[in-house]
Protein backbone atom coordinates (compact mmCIF):
# COMPACT_ATOMS: atom_id res chain seq x y z
CA UNK A 1 0.00 0.00 0.00
CA UNK A 2 0.88 3.44 -1.02
CA UNK A 3 1.01 6.19 1.72
CA UNK A 4 1.29 9.93 1.08
CA UNK A 5 1.75 12.93 3.23
CA UNK A 6 1.64 16.35 2.86
CA UNK A 7 2.16 19.71 4.36
CA UNK A 8 2.83 19.92 8.04
CA UNK A 9 2.36 15.79 8.08
CA UNK A 10 4.97 15.47 6.00
CA UNK A 11 7.27 17.76 7.29
CA UNK A 12 7.01 15.66 10.81
CA UNK A 13 7.36 12.20 9.49
CA UNK A 14 9.74 13.58 7.18
CA UNK A 15 8.94 12.20 3.75
CA UNK A 16 5.97 12.94 1.40
CA UNK A 17 5.63 9.26 0.00
CA UNK A 18 6.27 5.23 0.93
CA UNK A 19 5.04 1.95 0.02
CA UNK A 20 4.12 -0.21 3.48
CA UNK A 21 3.17 -3.71 4.15
CA UNK A 22 0.01 -3.19 6.71
CA UNK A 23 -0.50 -6.08 9.18
CA UNK A 24 -3.62 -7.93 8.24
CA UNK A 25 -5.89 -6.98 10.79
CA UNK A 26 -5.77 -2.97 10.10
CA UNK A 27 -9.17 -2.27 8.62
CA UNK A 28 -9.92 1.28 9.03
CA UNK A 29 -7.90 4.62 8.46
CA UNK A 30 -8.05 5.08 12.16
CA UNK A 31 -6.09 1.80 12.81
CA UNK A 32 -4.14 2.89 10.29
CA UNK A 33 -3.06 5.87 12.14
CA UNK A 34 -2.92 3.96 15.26
CA UNK A 35 -0.06 1.69 13.71
CA UNK A 36 1.62 4.54 12.06
CA UNK A 37 2.45 6.00 15.49
CA UNK A 38 4.30 2.15 16.43
CA UNK A 39 6.70 3.13 13.71
CA UNK A 40 8.63 5.45 15.30
CA UNK A 41 9.14 9.13 17.12
CA UNK A 42 8.69 10.70 13.67
CA UNK A 43 4.98 9.13 13.55
CA UNK A 44 4.26 9.63 17.09
CA UNK A 45 4.64 13.28 16.80
CA UNK A 46 3.37 13.39 13.48
CA UNK A 47 0.13 11.58 14.39
CA UNK A 48 0.25 12.81 17.98
CA UNK A 49 -3.15 15.22 17.43
CA UNK A 50 -4.88 12.89 15.45
CA UNK A 51 -8.24 13.77 15.20
CA UNK A 52 -6.88 17.09 13.25
CA UNK A 53 -5.92 14.82 10.38
CA UNK A 54 -7.63 14.40 7.47
CA UNK A 55 -7.55 11.39 4.93
CA UNK A 56 -7.87 10.56 1.84
CA UNK A 57 -8.60 6.67 0.50
CA UNK A 58 -7.91 5.93 -3.55
CA UNK A 59 -8.19 10.09 -3.38
CA UNK A 60 -11.02 10.66 -2.04
CA UNK A 61 -12.34 11.95 1.58
CA UNK A 62 -12.11 9.78 3.84
CA UNK A 63 -13.52 9.77 7.98
CA UNK A 64 -11.58 7.94 10.27
CA UNK A 65 -13.96 5.30 10.61
CA UNK A 66 -13.83 4.70 6.77
CA UNK A 67 -12.72 0.82 5.90
CA UNK A 68 -9.63 0.92 3.68
CA UNK A 69 -10.13 -2.68 2.25
CA UNK A 70 -7.73 -2.68 -0.86
CA UNK A 71 -7.11 0.56 -0.89
CA UNK A 72 -3.99 1.67 -3.27
CA UNK A 73 -3.22 4.56 -2.10
CA UNK A 74 -3.93 6.49 1.64
CA UNK A 75 -3.39 10.33 2.16
CA UNK A 76 -3.14 11.94 5.16
CA UNK A 77 -2.87 15.67 5.88
CA UNK A 78 -4.16 18.74 7.55
CA UNK A 79 -7.78 20.26 7.06
CA UNK A 80 -7.17 21.63 3.62
CA UNK A 81 -6.47 25.94 3.08
CA UNK A 82 -6.59 26.34 -0.93
CA UNK A 83 -8.56 29.03 -2.23
CA UNK B 1 -13.04 23.29 -16.85
CA UNK B 2 -10.76 23.37 -14.07
CA UNK B 3 -7.01 23.86 -14.20
CA UNK B 4 -3.95 23.91 -11.67
CA UNK B 5 -1.02 25.55 -12.68
CA UNK B 6 2.23 27.62 -11.39
CA UNK B 7 1.56 30.10 -13.88
CA UNK B 8 -0.64 33.64 -13.08
CA UNK B 9 -4.16 33.67 -14.84
CA UNK B 10 -5.67 36.63 -16.73
CA UNK B 11 -8.74 37.31 -15.33
CA UNK B 12 -10.40 39.18 -18.03
CA UNK B 13 -9.09 36.68 -20.92
CA UNK B 14 -10.30 34.04 -19.02
CA UNK B 15 -13.60 35.87 -18.62
CA UNK B 16 -13.66 36.81 -22.33
CA UNK B 17 -12.82 32.84 -23.35
CA UNK B 18 -15.91 31.50 -21.78
CA UNK B 19 -17.61 33.73 -23.17
CA UNK B 20 -16.60 33.48 -26.95
CA UNK B 21 -19.22 33.36 -29.51
CA UNK B 22 -22.54 33.11 -27.01
CA UNK B 23 -25.11 34.88 -26.78
CA UNK B 24 -26.75 33.31 -24.49
CA UNK B 25 -25.11 34.06 -21.71
CA UNK B 26 -26.68 36.98 -19.32
CA UNK B 27 -24.71 37.01 -16.24
CA UNK B 28 -20.80 36.10 -15.54
CA UNK B 29 -19.75 36.12 -11.90
CA UNK B 30 -16.30 35.70 -11.55
CA UNK B 31 -14.22 35.45 -8.21
CA UNK B 32 -10.23 36.03 -7.97
CA UNK B 33 -8.64 35.23 -4.14
CA UNK B 34 -5.12 36.98 -4.00
CA UNK B 35 -2.63 36.67 -1.37
CA UNK B 36 -2.53 39.19 0.93
CA UNK B 37 -0.11 40.64 2.97
CA UNK B 38 -1.40 40.74 6.34
CA UNK B 39 -3.35 37.43 6.79
CA UNK B 40 -4.37 37.90 10.28
CA UNK B 41 -1.30 35.68 11.07
CA UNK B 42 0.53 36.51 14.57
CA UNK B 43 3.42 36.34 12.94
CA UNK B 44 3.19 40.04 11.08
CA UNK B 45 3.43 40.67 7.07
CA UNK B 46 3.44 38.07 5.18
CA UNK B 47 6.17 37.76 2.13
CA UNK B 48 5.61 34.85 0.27
CA UNK B 49 3.10 32.01 -0.34
CA UNK B 50 3.46 28.44 -1.24
CA UNK B 51 1.06 26.63 -2.10
CA UNK B 52 0.79 22.58 -2.04
CA UNK B 53 -1.33 19.83 -3.64
CA UNK B 54 -2.10 16.52 -3.74
CA UNK B 55 -1.52 15.55 -7.77
CA UNK B 56 -4.24 13.30 -8.76
CA UNK B 57 -6.77 13.98 -6.28
CA UNK B 58 -6.71 17.87 -6.83
CA UNK B 59 -8.07 17.51 -10.35
CA UNK B 60 -10.45 15.06 -9.19
CA UNK B 61 -11.98 16.98 -6.27
CA UNK B 62 -12.26 19.97 -8.29
CA UNK B 63 -13.90 18.48 -11.22
CA UNK B 64 -15.99 16.71 -8.64
CA UNK B 65 -16.84 20.19 -7.14
CA UNK B 66 -17.68 21.96 -10.49
CA UNK B 67 -20.27 18.65 -11.78
CA UNK B 68 -21.84 19.21 -8.47
CA UNK B 69 -22.74 22.96 -9.52
CA UNK B 70 -23.46 22.41 -12.96
CA UNK B 71 -26.14 19.84 -11.51
CA UNK B 72 -27.44 22.32 -8.81
CA UNK B 73 -27.49 25.46 -11.27
CA UNK B 74 -27.95 25.79 -15.29
CA UNK B 75 -24.75 26.87 -16.23
CA UNK B 76 -23.75 27.44 -19.20
CA UNK B 77 -20.03 27.32 -18.66
CA UNK B 78 -17.74 27.49 -15.35
CA UNK B 79 -14.37 27.54 -14.94
CA UNK B 80 -11.66 26.74 -11.80
CA UNK B 81 -8.33 27.68 -11.79
CA UNK B 82 -5.72 27.16 -8.88
CA UNK B 83 -2.08 28.32 -8.97
CA UNK B 84 0.33 26.07 -7.04
CA UNK B 85 3.95 26.75 -6.02
CA UNK B 86 5.23 30.28 -4.23
CA UNK B 87 3.51 33.74 -5.20
CA UNK B 88 3.56 37.07 -3.60
CA UNK B 89 1.78 39.47 -2.13
CA UNK B 90 -0.80 41.06 -4.61
CA UNK B 91 -0.74 37.67 -6.36
CA UNK B 92 -3.30 35.91 -7.70
CA UNK B 93 -4.38 32.62 -6.15
CA UNK B 94 -7.77 31.49 -7.00
CA UNK B 95 -10.18 32.27 -9.78
CA UNK B 96 -13.50 30.86 -10.63
CA UNK B 97 -15.89 31.95 -13.29
CA UNK B 98 -19.57 31.23 -13.84
CA UNK B 99 -21.85 32.05 -16.61
CA UNK B 100 -25.86 31.75 -16.69
CA UNK B 101 -28.28 33.22 -18.71
CA UNK B 102 -29.51 34.71 -14.82
CA UNK B 103 -27.18 36.21 -12.05
CA UNK B 104 -28.61 34.30 -9.31
CA UNK B 105 -27.39 31.18 -10.71
CA UNK B 106 -24.24 32.62 -11.99
CA UNK B 107 -23.64 34.24 -8.11
CA UNK B 108 -24.78 31.10 -6.55
CA UNK B 109 -22.38 28.51 -8.53
CA UNK B 110 -19.68 30.86 -7.82
CA UNK B 111 -20.07 30.94 -4.14
CA UNK B 112 -20.76 27.19 -3.86
CA UNK B 113 -17.46 26.92 -6.18
CA UNK B 114 -15.11 28.80 -3.68
CA UNK B 115 -17.05 27.27 -0.38
CA UNK B 116 -16.34 23.46 -1.76
CA UNK B 117 -12.92 24.35 -2.89
CA UNK B 118 -12.32 26.19 0.58
CA UNK B 119 -13.33 22.88 2.46
CA UNK B 120 -12.82 20.03 0.06
CA UNK B 121 -9.90 20.54 -2.26
CA UNK B 122 -6.81 19.55 -1.42
CA UNK B 123 -4.39 22.47 -1.36
CA UNK B 124 -2.33 23.74 1.56
CA UNK B 125 -0.86 26.95 1.92
CA UNK B 126 2.51 28.04 3.82
CA UNK B 127 3.39 31.61 4.91
CA UNK B 128 6.78 33.55 5.02
CA UNK B 129 7.43 36.25 6.48
CA UNK B 130 9.94 38.13 9.06
CA UNK B 131 9.62 35.99 12.12
CA UNK B 132 9.80 32.54 9.69
CA UNK B 133 7.46 30.04 8.53
CA UNK B 134 3.91 28.66 8.97
CA UNK B 135 1.12 26.53 7.24
CA UNK B 136 -2.02 28.64 7.49
CA UNK B 137 -4.85 26.79 9.57
CA UNK B 138 -8.02 26.04 8.56
CA UNK B 139 -10.84 28.29 9.51
CA UNK B 140 -13.94 27.20 11.34
CA UNK B 141 -15.78 30.22 9.30
CA UNK B 142 -15.21 28.19 5.84
CA UNK B 143 -16.30 24.78 7.15
CA UNK B 144 -20.01 26.85 7.99
CA UNK B 145 -20.01 28.35 5.10
CA UNK B 146 -19.71 25.07 3.26
CA UNK B 147 -22.84 23.51 5.23
CA UNK B 148 -24.87 26.32 3.93
CA UNK B 149 -24.73 24.32 0.89
CA UNK B 150 -25.81 21.23 2.22
CA UNK B 151 -28.31 18.64 1.29
CA UNK B 152 -29.31 15.11 0.63
CA UNK B 153 -27.21 15.32 -2.72
CA UNK B 154 -25.07 17.91 -1.31
CA UNK B 155 -20.90 16.98 -2.50
CA UNK B 156 -20.05 16.32 0.87
CA UNK C 1 -16.78 54.83 -8.34
CA UNK C 2 -19.62 54.44 -10.72
CA UNK C 3 -19.53 55.68 -14.29
CA UNK C 4 -21.72 55.67 -17.55
CA UNK C 5 -20.97 55.58 -20.46
CA UNK C 6 -22.02 54.14 -24.28
CA UNK C 7 -18.72 52.64 -24.67
CA UNK C 8 -17.80 48.96 -24.10
CA UNK C 9 -15.52 48.16 -20.75
CA UNK C 10 -12.72 45.42 -20.61
CA UNK C 11 -13.78 43.37 -17.46
CA UNK C 12 -10.20 42.70 -17.12
CA UNK C 13 -8.72 45.72 -17.12
CA UNK C 14 -11.48 47.12 -14.83
CA UNK C 15 -10.96 44.64 -11.79
CA UNK C 16 -6.96 44.96 -12.76
CA UNK C 17 -7.21 48.75 -12.04
CA UNK C 18 -8.83 48.38 -8.96
CA UNK C 19 -6.40 46.19 -7.75
CA UNK C 20 -3.58 48.28 -8.59
CA UNK C 21 -0.89 48.16 -6.27
CA UNK C 22 -2.97 46.99 -2.99
CA UNK C 23 -1.71 43.96 -1.27
CA UNK C 24 -4.14 44.02 1.26
CA UNK C 25 -6.95 42.38 -1.04
CA UNK C 26 -7.88 39.01 -0.53
CA UNK C 27 -10.72 38.56 -2.85
CA UNK C 28 -12.33 40.08 -5.87
CA UNK C 29 -15.90 39.57 -7.36
CA UNK C 30 -17.18 40.40 -10.83
CA UNK C 31 -20.31 40.67 -11.82
CA UNK C 32 -20.76 41.20 -15.63
CA UNK C 33 -24.57 41.72 -17.15
CA UNK C 34 -24.29 40.69 -21.28
CA UNK C 35 -27.50 40.92 -23.93
CA UNK C 36 -28.84 38.18 -24.13
CA UNK C 37 -30.49 36.92 -27.97
CA UNK C 38 -33.18 34.81 -25.95
CA UNK C 39 -34.60 37.21 -23.31
CA UNK C 40 -37.56 35.11 -22.83
CA UNK C 41 -40.27 37.84 -24.53
CA UNK C 42 -42.79 36.19 -26.40
CA UNK C 43 -41.60 38.10 -29.52
CA UNK C 44 -38.48 35.71 -30.43
CA UNK C 45 -35.09 36.30 -30.34
CA UNK C 46 -33.73 39.96 -29.64
CA UNK C 47 -31.52 41.91 -32.51
CA UNK C 48 -30.90 44.79 -30.86
CA UNK C 49 -31.16 46.19 -27.26
CA UNK C 50 -31.31 50.23 -26.42
CA UNK C 51 -30.69 51.53 -23.03
CA UNK C 52 -32.32 54.87 -21.83
CA UNK C 53 -31.33 56.70 -18.35
CA UNK C 54 -32.06 59.79 -16.58
CA UNK C 55 -28.87 61.38 -16.49
CA UNK C 56 -28.19 63.40 -13.19
CA UNK C 57 -30.28 60.93 -11.21
CA UNK C 58 -28.82 57.86 -12.42
CA UNK C 59 -25.40 59.17 -11.29
CA UNK C 60 -27.11 59.90 -7.79
CA UNK C 61 -28.83 56.52 -7.47
CA UNK C 62 -25.71 54.33 -8.22
CA UNK C 63 -23.41 56.45 -5.66
CA UNK C 64 -25.93 55.91 -2.95
CA UNK C 65 -25.83 52.66 -3.63
CA UNK C 66 -21.97 52.13 -3.50
CA UNK C 67 -21.97 54.38 -0.36
CA UNK C 68 -25.06 51.98 1.04
CA UNK C 69 -23.02 48.84 -0.22
CA UNK C 70 -19.64 50.11 1.48
CA UNK C 71 -21.13 51.34 4.80
CA UNK C 72 -22.67 47.62 4.84
CA UNK C 73 -19.50 45.74 3.88
CA UNK C 74 -15.81 46.21 4.56
CA UNK C 75 -14.69 47.11 1.22
CA UNK C 76 -11.51 48.65 0.22
CA UNK C 77 -12.82 48.89 -3.52
CA UNK C 78 -15.99 48.96 -5.72
CA UNK C 79 -17.02 50.14 -9.28
CA UNK C 80 -20.40 50.26 -10.97
CA UNK C 81 -20.04 50.44 -14.86
CA UNK C 82 -23.31 50.80 -17.02
CA UNK C 83 -23.55 50.95 -20.28
CA UNK C 84 -26.33 53.23 -22.06
CA UNK C 85 -27.21 53.09 -25.76
CA UNK C 86 -27.50 50.28 -28.77
CA UNK C 87 -26.40 47.01 -27.97
CA UNK C 88 -25.93 43.86 -29.61
CA UNK C 89 -26.51 40.44 -28.28
CA UNK C 90 -23.01 39.09 -26.78
CA UNK C 91 -22.49 42.71 -25.78
CA UNK C 92 -21.46 43.93 -21.72
CA UNK C 93 -24.91 46.03 -20.25
CA UNK C 94 -23.59 46.45 -16.58
CA UNK C 95 -20.21 45.98 -14.83
CA UNK C 96 -19.39 45.70 -10.96
CA UNK C 97 -16.52 44.58 -9.02
CA UNK C 98 -15.56 44.41 -5.18
CA UNK C 99 -12.74 44.05 -3.36
CA UNK C 100 -12.82 42.86 0.37
CA UNK C 101 -10.11 41.46 2.74
CA UNK C 102 -12.80 38.09 2.76
CA UNK C 103 -15.26 36.62 0.07
CA UNK C 104 -17.82 36.81 1.77
CA UNK C 105 -18.06 40.86 1.90
CA UNK C 106 -16.87 40.59 -1.64
CA UNK C 107 -19.98 38.30 -2.80
CA UNK C 108 -22.41 40.16 -0.63
CA UNK C 109 -21.77 43.63 -1.61
CA UNK C 110 -21.36 42.11 -5.46
CA UNK C 111 -24.93 40.64 -5.25
CA UNK C 112 -26.38 44.05 -3.18
CA UNK C 113 -25.15 46.13 -5.78
CA UNK C 114 -26.80 44.50 -8.71
CA UNK C 115 -29.90 43.79 -6.62
CA UNK C 116 -30.47 47.62 -6.08
CA UNK C 117 -29.15 48.54 -8.80
CA UNK C 118 -31.74 46.74 -10.84
CA UNK C 119 -34.53 48.03 -8.90
CA UNK C 120 -33.49 51.54 -8.37
CA UNK C 121 -31.25 53.21 -11.03
CA UNK C 122 -33.28 54.25 -13.35
CA UNK C 123 -32.50 52.44 -16.58
CA UNK C 124 -35.03 51.30 -19.48
CA UNK C 125 -34.05 48.18 -21.80
CA UNK C 126 -35.56 48.32 -25.12
CA UNK C 127 -35.61 45.34 -27.35
CA UNK C 128 -35.68 45.46 -31.24
CA UNK C 129 -36.20 41.61 -32.92
CA UNK C 130 -37.88 40.53 -36.64
CA UNK C 131 -41.46 41.61 -35.27
CA UNK C 132 -40.69 44.63 -33.59
CA UNK C 133 -39.76 46.98 -30.73
CA UNK C 134 -40.65 46.04 -27.22
CA UNK C 135 -39.90 48.04 -23.65
CA UNK C 136 -38.54 45.36 -21.70
CA UNK C 137 -40.81 44.91 -17.93
CA UNK C 138 -39.63 44.76 -14.92
CA UNK C 139 -39.39 41.45 -12.74
CA UNK C 140 -41.21 40.55 -9.58
CA UNK C 141 -38.01 38.55 -9.07
CA UNK C 142 -35.90 41.64 -9.18
CA UNK C 143 -38.34 42.87 -6.54
CA UNK C 144 -37.87 40.20 -4.54
CA UNK C 145 -34.42 40.17 -4.74
CA UNK C 146 -34.11 43.72 -3.46
CA UNK C 147 -35.89 42.80 -0.11
CA UNK C 148 -33.94 40.30 0.94
CA UNK C 149 -31.54 43.04 1.51
CA UNK C 150 -33.93 45.17 3.30
CA UNK C 151 -33.39 46.37 7.29
CA UNK C 152 -33.82 49.62 8.91
CA UNK C 153 -31.19 51.34 7.08
CA UNK C 154 -31.96 49.76 3.92
CA UNK C 155 -31.06 51.91 0.65
CA UNK C 156 -35.24 52.38 0.09
CA UNK D 1 -42.03 72.95 -12.69
CA UNK D 2 -39.88 71.11 -14.72
CA UNK D 3 -41.44 67.37 -15.91
CA UNK D 4 -39.66 64.79 -17.66
CA UNK D 5 -40.72 61.39 -19.32
CA UNK D 6 -38.87 58.44 -20.04
CA UNK D 7 -39.69 55.13 -21.52
CA UNK D 8 -43.16 54.54 -22.45
CA UNK D 9 -44.22 57.36 -20.54
CA UNK D 10 -42.24 59.34 -22.98
CA UNK D 11 -43.49 57.55 -25.88
CA UNK D 12 -47.13 58.38 -24.66
CA UNK D 13 -46.68 61.47 -24.21
CA UNK D 14 -44.75 62.67 -27.09
CA UNK D 15 -42.43 64.30 -25.72
CA UNK D 16 -39.39 64.04 -22.90
CA UNK D 17 -39.73 67.26 -20.89
CA UNK D 18 -41.52 70.31 -20.50
CA UNK D 19 -41.97 73.23 -18.25
CA UNK D 20 -45.55 73.70 -16.36
CA UNK D 21 -47.13 75.84 -14.21
CA UNK D 22 -49.23 73.32 -11.61
CA UNK D 23 -52.45 74.53 -10.33
CA UNK D 24 -51.77 75.66 -6.21
CA UNK D 25 -53.65 72.94 -5.17
CA UNK D 26 -51.76 69.91 -6.37
CA UNK D 27 -50.16 68.71 -3.37
CA UNK D 28 -48.90 65.06 -4.51
CA UNK D 29 -47.33 63.34 -6.67
CA UNK D 30 -50.70 61.58 -7.06
CA UNK D 31 -52.90 64.90 -7.48
CA UNK D 32 -50.37 65.65 -9.79
CA UNK D 33 -50.74 62.64 -11.91
CA UNK D 34 -54.50 62.99 -11.62
CA UNK D 35 -53.97 66.90 -13.58
CA UNK D 36 -51.48 66.08 -15.86
CA UNK D 37 -54.25 63.67 -17.00
CA UNK D 38 -56.61 66.20 -18.01
CA UNK D 39 -54.20 67.93 -20.57
CA UNK D 40 -55.13 65.87 -23.12
CA UNK D 41 -55.95 62.14 -24.76
CA UNK D 42 -51.75 61.45 -24.91
CA UNK D 43 -51.18 62.26 -21.09
CA UNK D 44 -54.94 60.17 -20.23
CA UNK D 45 -53.17 57.73 -22.42
CA UNK D 46 -49.98 57.87 -20.95
CA UNK D 47 -51.04 57.83 -17.26
CA UNK D 48 -54.10 55.27 -17.60
CA UNK D 49 -52.31 52.98 -15.59
CA UNK D 50 -51.01 55.54 -13.08
CA UNK D 51 -50.35 52.57 -10.47
CA UNK D 52 -47.24 51.38 -12.65
CA UNK D 53 -45.84 54.55 -13.35
CA UNK D 54 -42.74 55.46 -11.16
CA UNK D 55 -41.71 59.12 -9.63
CA UNK D 56 -39.09 60.88 -9.02
CA UNK D 57 -38.82 64.27 -7.15
CA UNK D 58 -36.00 66.00 -7.22
CA UNK D 59 -34.01 63.19 -9.11
CA UNK D 60 -34.82 61.31 -5.88
CA UNK D 61 -37.43 58.15 -5.95
CA UNK D 62 -41.15 59.07 -4.56
CA UNK D 63 -44.13 57.46 -3.57
CA UNK D 64 -47.25 58.74 -5.10
CA UNK D 65 -48.36 60.27 -1.82
CA UNK D 66 -44.75 62.31 -1.63
CA UNK D 67 -46.02 65.95 -1.32
CA UNK D 68 -43.73 67.73 -3.99
CA UNK D 69 -43.37 71.21 -2.22
CA UNK D 70 -41.92 72.87 -3.89
CA UNK D 71 -39.78 70.78 -6.31
CA UNK D 72 -38.32 71.94 -9.37
CA UNK D 73 -37.97 68.80 -11.55
CA UNK D 74 -40.24 66.33 -11.32
CA UNK D 75 -39.98 62.60 -13.71
CA UNK D 76 -42.46 59.67 -14.61
CA UNK D 77 -41.06 56.40 -15.76
CA UNK D 78 -41.90 52.63 -15.99
CA UNK D 79 -40.43 50.49 -13.20
CA UNK D 80 -36.68 50.66 -13.91
CA UNK D 81 -35.26 47.70 -16.22
CA UNK D 82 -31.26 48.29 -16.13
CA UNK D 83 -28.53 46.29 -15.26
Amino acid sequence: MRLLYFAWVKEKVGHAAEEVEVPGDVATVAELIAWLKTRGPEFAHAFERAEVIRAAVDQTHARHDAKIGDAREIAFFPPVTGG
Amino acid sequence: MIRIQTQDFDVGAEIAALRSGRTDVGAVVSFTGTVRDQAGQEMGDVTEMTLEHYPGMTETELERIEAEANKRWPLQASLIVHRVGTLKPGNNIVLVVTASAHRDAAFDAARFLMDYLKTHAPFWKRESGPSGDKWVEAKESDEAAATRWSRNNAAE
